[in-house]
Protein backbone atom coordinates (compact mmCIF):
# COMPACT_ATOMS: atom_id res chain seq x y z
CA UNK A 1 0.00 0.00 0.00
CA UNK A 2 1.10 3.71 -0.36
CA UNK A 3 1.74 5.81 2.54
CA UNK A 4 2.29 9.32 2.82
CA UNK A 5 4.79 10.15 5.62
CA UNK A 6 4.98 13.74 6.92
CA UNK A 7 8.40 14.91 7.91
CA UNK A 8 9.16 17.56 10.39
CA UNK A 9 12.08 19.71 11.79
CA UNK A 10 15.43 18.63 10.96
CA UNK A 11 14.11 15.64 9.58
CA UNK A 12 11.85 18.25 6.56
CA UNK A 13 14.46 19.84 6.03
CA UNK A 14 16.98 17.06 5.55
CA UNK A 15 14.52 15.55 3.12
CA UNK A 16 13.78 18.65 1.71
CA UNK A 17 9.79 18.12 1.00
CA UNK A 18 7.45 18.34 4.43
CA UNK A 19 6.08 14.82 3.26
CA UNK A 20 6.99 11.72 1.06
CA UNK A 21 4.86 9.17 -0.60
CA UNK A 22 6.43 5.57 0.57
CA UNK A 23 5.26 1.71 -0.39
CA UNK A 24 4.98 -0.65 2.65
CA UNK A 25 3.34 -4.20 2.52
CA UNK A 26 -0.29 -4.48 3.20
CA UNK A 27 -0.19 -5.01 7.30
CA UNK A 28 3.54 -3.47 7.36
CA UNK A 29 4.78 -2.00 10.78
CA UNK A 30 6.61 1.04 11.12
CA UNK A 31 9.80 -0.57 11.04
CA UNK A 32 9.24 -1.33 7.48
CA UNK A 33 7.73 1.86 6.64
CA UNK A 34 11.23 3.54 8.40
CA UNK A 35 12.91 1.07 5.66
CA UNK A 36 11.26 2.43 2.80
CA UNK A 37 11.93 5.78 3.86
CA UNK A 38 15.27 5.57 4.33
CA UNK A 39 15.84 3.74 0.59
CA UNK A 40 13.89 6.68 -0.44
CA UNK A 41 16.03 9.72 1.75
CA UNK A 42 19.34 7.79 2.61
CA UNK A 43 20.33 11.07 3.93
CA UNK A 44 17.97 10.08 7.33
CA UNK A 45 19.83 7.13 8.04
CA UNK A 46 22.40 8.41 10.16
CA UNK A 47 19.87 9.39 12.17
CA UNK A 48 18.03 6.35 12.45
CA UNK A 49 18.01 6.31 16.00
CA UNK A 50 17.15 9.32 17.42
CA UNK A 51 14.15 9.79 14.79
CA UNK A 52 10.46 9.06 16.44
CA UNK A 53 7.34 7.88 14.43
CA UNK A 54 3.81 8.72 15.07
CA UNK A 55 0.83 7.33 13.99
CA UNK A 56 -2.62 8.92 14.31
CA UNK A 57 -1.66 12.08 16.54
CA UNK A 58 -0.11 9.12 18.75
CA UNK A 59 3.72 8.18 19.49
CA UNK A 60 4.32 4.56 18.08
CA UNK A 61 6.49 2.21 18.36
CA UNK A 62 8.41 -0.01 15.86
CA UNK A 63 5.98 -2.95 15.53
CA UNK A 64 2.75 -0.65 15.51
CA UNK A 65 0.90 -2.23 12.66
CA UNK A 66 -0.16 0.83 9.46
CA UNK A 67 -2.89 0.68 7.97
CA UNK A 68 -3.69 2.80 4.41
CA UNK A 69 -5.75 5.57 6.25
CA UNK A 70 -3.03 6.26 9.15
CA UNK A 71 -1.88 9.74 9.32
CA UNK A 72 2.05 8.41 9.59
CA UNK A 73 4.93 11.13 10.74
CA UNK A 74 8.80 10.93 11.69
CA UNK A 75 10.27 13.75 13.65
CA UNK A 76 13.29 14.23 15.75
CA UNK A 77 13.12 14.25 19.51
CA UNK A 78 10.76 17.07 20.61
CA UNK A 79 12.50 20.18 21.96
CA UNK A 80 9.32 22.79 22.72
CA UNK A 81 8.80 24.89 25.74
CA UNK B 1 -8.08 24.95 28.16
CA UNK B 2 -4.97 24.38 25.79
CA UNK B 3 -4.27 26.71 22.74
CA UNK B 4 -1.63 26.35 20.43
CA UNK B 5 -1.12 29.70 18.38
CA UNK B 6 0.69 31.63 15.76
CA UNK B 7 0.12 34.98 18.05
CA UNK B 8 1.61 36.21 21.19
CA UNK B 9 0.24 34.55 24.32
CA UNK B 10 -1.94 36.60 26.65
CA UNK B 11 -0.37 35.04 29.86
CA UNK B 12 -3.11 37.30 32.26
CA UNK B 13 -5.76 36.24 30.31
CA UNK B 14 -4.93 32.52 30.65
CA UNK B 15 -3.87 32.77 34.47
CA UNK B 16 -7.55 34.45 34.79
CA UNK B 17 -9.06 31.86 33.02
CA UNK B 18 -7.66 29.02 35.97
CA UNK B 19 -8.38 31.93 38.98
CA UNK B 20 -11.43 30.14 41.37
CA UNK B 21 -12.99 30.51 44.86
CA UNK B 22 -12.03 26.90 45.26
CA UNK B 23 -8.48 27.55 44.73
CA UNK B 24 -6.08 28.89 47.10
CA UNK B 25 -3.19 29.27 45.08
CA UNK B 26 -2.23 30.09 41.39
CA UNK B 27 0.71 29.05 40.08
CA UNK B 28 2.04 30.56 35.84
CA UNK B 29 5.46 29.65 33.99
CA UNK B 30 6.58 31.51 31.41
CA UNK B 31 9.23 30.04 28.92
CA UNK B 32 10.84 33.25 27.57
CA UNK B 33 13.45 33.54 24.44
CA UNK B 34 16.67 34.66 26.20
CA UNK B 35 19.22 36.10 24.16
CA UNK B 36 22.76 34.52 25.69
CA UNK B 37 23.44 30.87 26.46
CA UNK B 38 27.02 31.23 27.98
CA UNK B 39 28.73 33.83 25.10
CA UNK B 40 26.46 32.35 22.40
CA UNK B 41 24.14 35.25 21.31
CA UNK B 42 20.42 34.06 19.98
CA UNK B 43 19.01 36.92 17.44
CA UNK B 44 15.98 35.12 17.17
CA UNK B 45 14.05 31.78 17.45
CA UNK B 46 11.64 29.54 15.26
CA UNK B 47 9.25 26.91 16.95
CA UNK B 48 7.75 24.65 14.06
CA UNK B 49 4.92 22.48 15.22
CA UNK B 50 3.00 19.24 14.23
CA UNK B 51 -0.62 21.36 14.71
CA UNK B 52 -2.71 18.27 14.70
CA UNK B 53 -0.38 15.87 16.80
CA UNK B 54 0.50 18.86 19.13
CA UNK B 55 -3.05 19.72 20.00
CA UNK B 56 -3.71 16.43 20.69
CA UNK B 57 -0.70 16.07 23.10
CA UNK B 58 -1.60 18.97 24.82
CA UNK B 59 -5.21 17.95 25.78
CA UNK B 60 -4.05 14.63 26.94
CA UNK B 61 -1.30 16.85 29.16
CA UNK B 62 -4.32 18.72 30.62
CA UNK B 63 -6.53 15.32 31.29
CA UNK B 64 -3.14 13.70 32.90
CA UNK B 65 -2.36 16.71 35.07
CA UNK B 66 -6.20 16.76 36.30
CA UNK B 67 -5.65 13.26 37.61
CA UNK B 68 -2.59 13.23 38.93
CA UNK B 69 -2.60 16.26 40.97
CA UNK B 70 -5.16 18.14 43.22
CA UNK B 71 -6.10 21.34 40.89
CA UNK B 72 -8.71 23.48 39.77
CA UNK B 73 -7.96 24.75 36.92
CA UNK B 74 -5.09 24.00 33.90
CA UNK B 75 -4.75 25.81 31.01
CA UNK B 76 -1.25 25.35 28.45
CA UNK B 77 -0.41 27.63 25.70
CA UNK B 78 2.21 27.35 23.08
CA UNK B 79 3.50 29.43 20.82
CA UNK B 80 5.04 28.42 17.24
CA UNK B 81 6.00 30.64 14.38
CA UNK B 82 9.06 32.84 14.65
CA UNK B 83 9.88 34.69 18.13
CA UNK B 84 12.15 37.65 18.94
CA UNK B 85 13.74 38.24 22.43
CA UNK B 86 11.85 38.14 25.38
CA UNK B 87 8.55 36.92 23.43
CA UNK B 88 6.73 34.04 25.40
CA UNK B 89 6.95 30.45 23.86
CA UNK B 90 5.34 28.08 26.22
CA UNK B 91 2.93 29.14 28.89
CA UNK B 92 1.51 26.93 31.91
CA UNK B 93 -0.87 28.19 34.49
CA UNK B 94 -2.66 25.88 36.94
CA UNK B 95 -4.80 26.61 40.17
CA UNK B 96 -5.26 24.70 43.38
CA UNK B 97 -6.85 24.64 46.59
CA UNK B 98 -3.28 24.45 47.99
CA UNK B 99 0.07 25.85 46.78
CA UNK B 100 2.35 22.85 47.17
CA UNK B 101 -0.42 20.85 44.56
CA UNK B 102 0.35 24.20 42.16
CA UNK B 103 4.15 24.14 42.07
CA UNK B 104 4.23 20.08 41.57
CA UNK B 105 1.33 20.49 38.76
CA UNK B 106 2.85 23.49 36.97
CA UNK B 107 6.56 21.87 37.05
CA UNK B 108 4.89 18.76 35.72
CA UNK B 109 3.47 19.96 33.19
CA UNK B 110 6.23 22.14 31.70
CA UNK B 111 8.91 19.18 32.35
CA UNK B 112 6.33 16.62 30.68
CA UNK B 113 5.25 19.06 27.68
CA UNK B 114 8.90 19.52 26.89
CA UNK B 115 9.57 16.04 26.05
CA UNK B 116 6.09 14.68 24.52
CA UNK B 117 4.59 17.83 22.70
CA UNK B 118 5.98 17.59 18.67
CA UNK B 119 7.12 21.19 18.67
CA UNK B 120 10.66 21.95 17.71
CA UNK B 121 12.81 24.83 18.14
CA UNK B 122 15.57 26.36 15.71
CA UNK B 123 17.90 28.47 17.15
CA UNK B 124 18.90 31.23 14.71
CA UNK B 125 22.65 33.20 16.40
CA UNK B 126 23.85 36.75 15.83
CA UNK B 127 26.62 35.58 13.59
CA UNK B 128 23.90 33.97 11.30
CA UNK B 129 24.17 30.19 11.88
CA UNK B 130 21.34 28.21 13.39
CA UNK B 131 20.66 24.98 14.34
CA UNK B 132 18.12 22.99 16.01
CA UNK B 133 18.01 22.61 19.58
CA UNK B 134 18.52 18.99 21.24
CA UNK B 135 15.89 18.01 24.00
CA UNK B 136 16.86 17.80 27.32
CA UNK B 137 16.72 13.72 27.22
CA UNK B 138 17.37 12.67 24.17
CA UNK B 139 21.07 13.80 23.29
CA UNK B 140 22.11 12.74 20.38
CA UNK B 141 19.53 14.27 17.64
CA UNK B 142 19.45 15.24 13.71
CA UNK B 143 22.19 18.41 14.19
CA UNK B 144 23.45 20.73 16.02
CA UNK B 145 25.25 20.73 19.64
CA UNK B 146 22.82 21.69 21.81
CA UNK B 147 23.19 20.42 25.61
CA UNK B 148 20.76 20.79 28.70
CA UNK B 149 22.37 23.75 28.88
CA UNK B 150 20.25 25.87 26.16
CA UNK B 151 17.52 24.36 28.34
CA UNK B 152 15.78 26.98 30.34
CA UNK C 1 10.86 45.33 43.59
CA UNK C 2 8.03 44.86 46.70
CA UNK C 3 4.72 46.52 47.23
CA UNK C 4 2.64 46.18 49.88
CA UNK C 5 -0.90 47.99 49.13
CA UNK C 6 -4.29 47.98 50.25
CA UNK C 7 -5.31 47.98 46.30
CA UNK C 8 -5.98 45.38 43.89
CA UNK C 9 -2.12 43.70 43.02
CA UNK C 10 -1.96 43.91 39.19
CA UNK C 11 0.07 40.24 38.70
CA UNK C 12 0.39 41.51 35.07
CA UNK C 13 2.54 44.18 35.64
CA UNK C 14 4.20 42.31 37.92
CA UNK C 15 5.25 40.00 36.08
CA UNK C 16 6.44 41.81 33.56
CA UNK C 17 8.45 44.14 35.72
CA UNK C 18 10.60 40.56 36.09
CA UNK C 19 10.83 39.51 32.37
CA UNK C 20 13.94 40.18 31.10
CA UNK C 21 16.38 38.81 27.58
CA UNK C 22 18.58 37.00 30.29
CA UNK C 23 16.11 35.06 31.72
CA UNK C 24 14.37 31.66 29.72
CA UNK C 25 11.76 31.22 32.49
CA UNK C 26 9.11 33.30 34.87
CA UNK C 27 7.39 31.90 37.99
CA UNK C 28 4.78 34.11 39.23
CA UNK C 29 2.67 32.96 42.56
CA UNK C 30 -0.63 33.86 43.69
CA UNK C 31 -2.46 33.34 46.42
CA UNK C 32 -5.88 34.28 46.30
CA UNK C 33 -9.02 33.92 48.66
CA UNK C 34 -10.39 30.53 49.05
CA UNK C 35 -14.56 29.94 49.82
CA UNK C 36 -14.30 26.45 51.46
CA UNK C 37 -11.86 24.84 53.72
CA UNK C 38 -13.55 21.55 54.13
CA UNK C 39 -17.14 22.40 54.73
CA UNK C 40 -16.29 25.62 56.70
CA UNK C 41 -17.10 28.24 54.04
CA UNK C 42 -15.04 31.57 54.20
CA UNK C 43 -17.04 35.32 53.69
CA UNK C 44 -14.38 37.55 53.46
CA UNK C 45 -10.88 37.53 54.46
CA UNK C 46 -9.40 40.80 56.74
CA UNK C 47 -5.41 40.77 56.85
CA UNK C 48 -3.44 43.62 58.91
CA UNK C 49 -0.42 44.06 58.50
CA UNK C 50 2.73 46.23 60.82
CA UNK C 51 3.82 48.25 57.79
CA UNK C 52 6.89 49.58 58.35
CA UNK C 53 8.56 46.30 59.36
CA UNK C 54 6.27 44.18 56.81
CA UNK C 55 8.27 46.27 54.29
CA UNK C 56 11.55 45.71 55.43
CA UNK C 57 11.01 41.97 55.69
CA UNK C 58 9.80 42.08 51.95
CA UNK C 59 13.30 43.53 51.18
CA UNK C 60 15.13 41.60 52.96
CA UNK C 61 13.40 38.54 50.92
CA UNK C 62 14.08 39.93 47.92
CA UNK C 63 17.53 40.17 48.82
CA UNK C 64 17.78 36.66 50.28
CA UNK C 65 16.23 35.43 47.32
CA UNK C 66 18.74 37.16 45.33
CA UNK C 67 21.66 35.37 47.19
CA UNK C 68 20.55 31.83 47.31
CA UNK C 69 19.58 31.47 43.21
CA UNK C 70 20.17 32.76 39.82
CA UNK C 71 17.70 34.90 39.89
CA UNK C 72 17.13 37.91 37.40
CA UNK C 73 14.08 39.23 38.61
CA UNK C 74 11.98 39.29 41.83
CA UNK C 75 8.90 41.18 42.76
CA UNK C 76 6.83 40.58 45.67
CA UNK C 77 3.32 42.41 46.33
CA UNK C 78 1.39 41.64 49.19
CA UNK C 79 -2.01 43.26 50.25
CA UNK C 80 -3.78 43.92 53.45
CA UNK C 81 -7.42 45.13 54.57
CA UNK C 82 -10.47 43.46 53.64
CA UNK C 83 -10.38 41.01 50.95
CA UNK C 84 -13.29 39.50 49.02
CA UNK C 85 -13.17 35.83 47.72
CA UNK C 86 -11.05 35.14 44.74
CA UNK C 87 -8.76 38.27 45.90
CA UNK C 88 -5.40 37.91 45.55
CA UNK C 89 -3.71 38.32 48.44
CA UNK C 90 -0.14 38.01 47.46
CA UNK C 91 1.62 37.99 44.33
CA UNK C 92 5.39 36.51 43.83
CA UNK C 93 7.27 36.93 40.38
CA UNK C 94 10.68 35.65 39.65
CA UNK C 95 12.27 35.25 36.30
CA UNK C 96 15.74 33.24 36.05
CA UNK C 97 17.34 31.99 33.03
CA UNK C 98 16.33 28.34 33.36
CA UNK C 99 13.13 27.02 34.50
CA UNK C 100 14.27 24.85 38.06
CA UNK C 101 15.67 27.90 39.58
CA UNK C 102 12.59 29.80 38.76
CA UNK C 103 10.31 27.34 40.41
CA UNK C 104 12.78 26.69 43.42
CA UNK C 105 12.93 30.63 43.95
CA UNK C 106 9.44 31.53 44.15
CA UNK C 107 8.35 28.89 46.02
CA UNK C 108 11.00 29.46 49.01
CA UNK C 109 9.85 33.35 49.11
CA UNK C 110 6.26 31.98 49.00
CA UNK C 111 7.36 29.58 52.21
CA UNK C 112 9.70 32.35 53.49
CA UNK C 113 7.20 35.39 53.19
CA UNK C 114 4.57 32.84 55.37
CA UNK C 115 6.85 32.25 57.91
CA UNK C 116 8.83 35.32 58.37
CA UNK C 117 6.35 38.60 57.44
CA UNK C 118 4.48 40.60 60.14
CA UNK C 119 1.02 39.69 58.20
CA UNK C 120 -1.79 38.36 60.00
CA UNK C 121 -4.77 36.65 58.75
CA UNK C 122 -8.77 37.04 59.89
CA UNK C 123 -11.13 34.78 58.51
CA UNK C 124 -14.92 35.79 58.67
CA UNK C 125 -17.20 32.75 57.91
CA UNK C 126 -20.91 33.07 56.41
CA UNK C 127 -21.93 31.75 59.70
CA UNK C 128 -21.03 35.47 61.08
CA UNK C 129 -17.91 33.68 63.10
CA UNK C 130 -14.22 35.19 62.78
CA UNK C 131 -11.06 33.96 63.79
CA UNK C 132 -7.04 34.75 63.65
CA UNK C 133 -5.75 31.49 61.63
CA UNK C 134 -3.14 29.71 63.13
CA UNK C 135 0.26 29.84 60.41
CA UNK C 136 1.42 26.58 59.24
CA UNK C 137 4.57 26.49 61.54
CA UNK C 138 3.52 27.78 64.93
CA UNK C 139 0.55 25.38 66.16
CA UNK C 140 -1.28 26.79 69.19
CA UNK C 141 -1.65 31.14 68.96
CA UNK C 142 -3.89 33.07 70.29
CA UNK C 143 -6.86 32.10 69.56
CA UNK C 144 -9.39 29.76 66.92
CA UNK C 145 -8.34 26.22 66.40
CA UNK C 146 -7.03 26.59 62.47
CA UNK C 147 -4.72 23.81 61.29
CA UNK C 148 -1.94 23.22 58.05
CA UNK C 149 -5.02 22.32 56.09
CA UNK C 150 -6.49 26.02 56.19
CA UNK C 151 -3.39 27.01 54.73
CA UNK C 152 -2.75 27.81 50.75
CA UNK D 1 12.41 54.15 81.47
CA UNK D 2 8.68 54.39 79.10
CA UNK D 3 8.66 52.09 76.18
CA UNK D 4 5.40 52.39 73.75
CA UNK D 5 4.94 48.67 72.31
CA UNK D 6 2.78 48.63 69.38
CA UNK D 7 0.59 45.71 69.20
CA UNK D 8 -0.64 43.71 65.95
CA UNK D 9 -3.59 41.19 65.56
CA UNK D 10 -5.32 39.02 68.06
CA UNK D 11 -2.65 40.94 71.02
CA UNK D 12 -4.03 44.11 69.83
CA UNK D 13 -7.45 42.62 69.81
CA UNK D 14 -6.86 40.81 73.62
CA UNK D 15 -4.90 44.34 75.18
CA UNK D 16 -8.32 46.38 73.31
CA UNK D 17 -5.37 48.71 72.07
CA UNK D 18 -3.38 49.35 69.30
CA UNK D 19 0.04 50.28 71.70
CA UNK D 20 0.43 50.05 75.49
CA UNK D 21 2.93 52.07 77.51
CA UNK D 22 5.33 50.56 79.66
CA UNK D 23 8.01 50.84 82.22
CA UNK D 24 11.18 49.14 81.91
CA UNK D 25 14.56 49.18 83.50
CA UNK D 26 17.18 51.23 82.02
CA UNK D 27 18.95 48.55 79.68
CA UNK D 28 16.40 46.40 80.42
CA UNK D 29 15.88 43.33 78.27
CA UNK D 30 12.81 42.50 75.77
CA UNK D 31 11.86 39.57 78.61
CA UNK D 32 11.52 42.52 81.17
CA UNK D 33 9.09 44.41 78.63
CA UNK D 34 7.23 41.32 78.11
CA UNK D 35 6.53 41.09 82.45
CA UNK D 36 5.55 44.44 82.38
CA UNK D 37 3.08 43.78 79.10
CA UNK D 38 1.58 40.99 81.03
CA UNK D 39 1.12 43.39 84.27
CA UNK D 40 -0.81 45.81 82.17
CA UNK D 41 -2.54 43.51 80.27
CA UNK D 42 -2.71 39.96 82.17
CA UNK D 43 -5.03 38.73 79.51
CA UNK D 44 -2.02 38.49 77.56
CA UNK D 45 -0.14 35.53 79.60
CA UNK D 46 -1.80 33.05 78.11
CA UNK D 47 -0.19 33.77 74.95
CA UNK D 48 2.98 33.85 76.73
CA UNK D 49 4.72 30.83 74.15
CA UNK D 50 3.37 32.27 70.92
CA UNK D 51 4.49 35.81 71.13
CA UNK D 52 6.33 37.02 69.37
CA UNK D 53 8.28 40.33 69.41
CA UNK D 54 10.10 42.56 67.07
CA UNK D 55 12.74 45.71 67.67
CA UNK D 56 13.63 48.51 64.72
CA UNK D 57 11.32 46.26 62.60
CA UNK D 58 13.47 42.86 62.76
CA UNK D 59 12.61 39.96 65.49
CA UNK D 60 14.41 39.93 68.53
CA UNK D 61 14.55 37.42 71.27
CA UNK D 62 14.14 38.06 75.50
CA UNK D 63 17.70 39.33 75.91
CA UNK D 64 17.45 42.07 73.26
CA UNK D 65 18.90 44.84 75.39
CA UNK D 66 16.18 48.26 74.52
CA UNK D 67 16.82 51.78 74.36
CA UNK D 68 14.08 54.76 74.63
CA UNK D 69 14.38 55.53 71.22
CA UNK D 70 14.01 51.74 70.33
CA UNK D 71 10.50 50.82 68.38
CA UNK D 72 9.16 47.93 70.07
CA UNK D 73 6.51 45.65 68.90
CA UNK D 74 4.74 42.50 70.11
CA UNK D 75 2.19 40.06 68.26
CA UNK D 76 1.08 36.30 67.54
CA UNK D 77 3.34 34.13 64.80
CA UNK D 78 3.02 35.42 61.42
CA UNK D 79 0.41 34.29 58.81
CA UNK D 80 0.30 36.29 55.56
CA UNK D 81 0.73 34.68 52.09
Amino acid sequence: MKLSVLLFAAAREIACRDSIDIDVPDSGTVAQARMSLFEAVPALESSAATLLWAVNNEFANEERILRESDVVACFPPVSGG
Amino acid sequence: MIELTQQAIDFSALTEAVRDHRAGAVVLFLGTVREFTGDIQTSWLEYEAFPEMAEAALNRLEAECRERFTVVGVAIAHRYGRLELGDVSVAVAVSSPHRAQAFDAGRWVIDTLKNTVPIWKKEHYTDGAAEWLHPESAPGSLSGNGDTELES
